[in-house]
């Protein structure tokens, strides 16, 4: 059975090790902060001037001056830091940030991604998405296996004006953990229920399949 | 150090049609709320205006768009606002996207004199057309340039009358960096109080940044998107 | 977040031969005591240093020269230092000089993946030799690359256990570049306290630039020239 | 009667406007600061990372976190700001400073200046003069007119390694204020009893002589 959104959010929670800097974007990923495992110290960046993001406050305690990248109140862990936007893709673009997570339309074979635009449609703009997935060490896709028409994300060459280029390490979706490699797409997981078939069905780029390909264990 | 000015309007005097002001802010957050309103009251149009967002309709730079007098927008994310849409399909506004961080950059270099400088975000996509494009280190990078403007506009937490600020929580942002960038920059604060008082090893923006400074009259400090846990 | 180191012995570990060496601090305001003493007890050779001063006879990076450690220098101004002069003079040190802002803004740069960027200082001067020019607002410009260091060594005044630091006063000086800078950044710092205890918004270097942190055993912090009024 | 340091210090001084922010190198422009007008707020800048030198300390109150860019320990005033190098150079090479006061070996006619390198002497660096000199708005050379051997520091080509080109404004030395125009020197005053032949004399760039040449007003 394909994941929701919290499956997909729960599985890329372990891709986090204790200690790691991590900035989750908006959407499903925001969702990963939920799934951090007990005793697992994960520090979560946001872009507009904030290492170490606390939960959503609560009623009352909103906060105008303390929000997140997508602009929603939030609050702050002990040990944070603030510090203005500069500085924070100075964290981004040195390579600072252990891992990043964000949504997409399309992902290629190459690794190469779309998710800012769509042609025809107003566009908002890139935020620091194009920052990110040039500059992170190690950046997950989260986004489903198909668009609502049932067109695959995984293709071969993006058809949608590109953020970044060769960058994305793996993809998380609501069907299957993908890696990308030099050969292609390279089946690592498949969501319980879910068969190998139907992911290769809803694969549009070169998918490697080796050997037995576990389900996650979620 | 003359740099006291008694309000909003006062602040943004010399500001005329057709210039370029950088404001400070993400979404809603550390926006310079009583310079924007006195520039709507001001009537100075055909603006350009350097801000990471566009505020919404009825809130932030949405107040401006409305009056049209903003003639282009320069930004990384312009999305929660209705009539800017319309204005963008309509052709009345311009619009330049720009990835977040090179935006920032490019304020700080613009303060900082470095006319150029080489960043990895954008290669590949469309923000790189036309642009110089250079490998180091086996990556390629593209020149982005520095941004100044005719004026800077900055919300700040605290101030003093060297204009020394210092910003609270997300609410720094952008203002850090275009604080640096403008010809004239003007800063709104909070509470403004004598030099002396703030901790010398606690200023965000050095006052000789900033070449006028108010208290904010009243601040409503509009939250964008409320969220709670419960 | 388990940065927390024992003492700088435990802090410098894995600084070897022939590495490149970031240390913060101004003549011999602000520079890690500690650590350069546990470098010169460690016997490892061939550094090159990156560092705006290269300390006294009896102090600071002179110490490391004082027992041929160092095969480079990298450095705005190198007075004050006899024994300097003699190995430079009769080449057993090589010594690469740099405008001030352009090394300060060159550590930056490294820290802030910015690989390369133009600035006017030099320009005309030795310093431009080999170096690209390219003219930006009728002003010539020399193209900067940017440095980084196997490991930057930088002193702070009071750090947390998630390695957020604050500075103190003329002390901080190249130590917030140069601790962006490192492959592995190591704090010494004068109160080391845990996380949650600085404030949030008055944190200089944020703890992520910084892999270890220890609480300096004891600081001479030496004077390099008293000068008082009567 | 030639001026002395304080002489040419004090009539650096007069340059000084109102909320200036000025960076003072060492030697005699650090003099400079001893006579600022009385009323008259000027923001002195040590590049090491203070906005807003204070008097040196009294004894027993130094304090080694507080030094000058000269090494010195000093104090800072009420209004005062500290900040970290990139920022100080930020400061200076975007154009925020006022007023630069620094010593040279030699000024050329076309405002080349000398003052970090004596070729077959020790180099110990140029510290900040570089970016200084290429980025301030106003800079004026405070030196003497001549070296020790009665050679002219104005001249008409630099003969040492040059610090910047094109970027001294204006020139006060024990003789004469002395601007640089771009048809050459051009003698502004004279020091208390010299005469505009002395001065002449011992310029040995093209010195432009106009009219009646004022003593400086000490």
């Amino acid at each position: 059975m394909p994941l929701d959104k919290n499956g997909i959010a729960k599985r890329i929670a372990q891709e986090l090790h204790n200690g790691y800097y991590v900035n989750l974007g908006i959407g499903i990923p925001t969702l990963v902060a939920n799934f951090i495992p007990e005793g697992m110290e994960v520090i979560l960046q946001s872009e507009n001037g904030l290492l170490g993001i606390g939960p959503f406050p609560l009623k009352g305690e909103e906060d105008p001056d303390l929000i997140n990248a997508g602009k929603q109140t939030i609050t702050y862990i002990k040990g944070a830091a603030f510090f203005d936007s500069s500085t924070s893709f100075a964290m981004i673009r040195g390579g600072h940030i252990d891992l990043t997570v964000l949504g997409a339309f399309e992902v290629s074979e190459q690794g190469d991604i779309s998710s800012w635009k769509i042609p025809g449609k107003m566009v908002k703009g890139m935020g620091g998405a194009m920052d990110l997935v040039a500059s992170a060490k190690n950046i997950i896709v989260a986004m489903t296996h198909t668009d609502p028409k049932g067109n695959s994300k995984l293709i071969k060459s993006c058809t949608l004006p590109l953020t970044g280029v060769g960058c994305v390490k793996r993809i998380v979706t609501d069907l299957a953990v993908v890696d990308v490699t030099n050969d292609g797409f390279k089946l690592i997981e498949r969501a319980p229920g879910v068969t190998v078939e139907e992911i290769a069905s809803k694969t549009a780029g070169k998918l490697i399949i080796e050997g037995e390909i576990p389900e996650m264990a979620l | 150090m003359n740099k006291v000015v008694n309000d909003a309007k006062e602040a943004i005097r010399g500001i005329a049609d057709n210039m370029t002001l950088m404001l400070g802010g993400f979404g809603l957050s550390g926006i310079p709320e009583n310079c924007i309103a006195a520039l709507v009251e001001s009537d100075v149009k055909g603006l350009t205006c350097i801000s990471n967002n566009a505020g919404v309709d009825e809130f932030g730079l949405g107040l401006l768009l409305k009056k049209h007098q903003i003639r282009k927008m320069i930004s990384s994310y312009v999305g929660e606002n209705a009539e800017f849409e319309r204005q963008l399909l309509s052709g009345e506004l311009e619009v330049e996207l720009i990835p977040q961080g090179t935006l920032a950059e490019r304020c700080r270099a613009g303060g900082a004199g470095i006319p150029a400088f080489f960043v990895p975000a954008g290669y590949g996509s469309e923000v790189a057309d036309g642009k110089e494009i250079r490998e180091f280190n086996g990556k390629m990078h593209l020149l982005e340039h520095a941004l100044t403007a005719d004026f800077a506009i900055v919300k700040a937490w605290k101030g003093d009358t060297h204009g020394n600020l210092i910003y609270r929580h997300t609410a720094n942002n952008f203002n850090q960096a275009m604080a640096t960038a403008g010809k004239i920059t003007i800063a709104e604060v909070e509470e403004l109080v004598p030099a002396g008082t703030l901790d010398p090893n606690q200023i965000h923006t050095p006052g000789i940044f900033v070449q006028r400074i108010f208290q904010a009259s009243s601040l409503e400090k509009r939250i964008e998107f409320v969220t709670t846990r419960s």
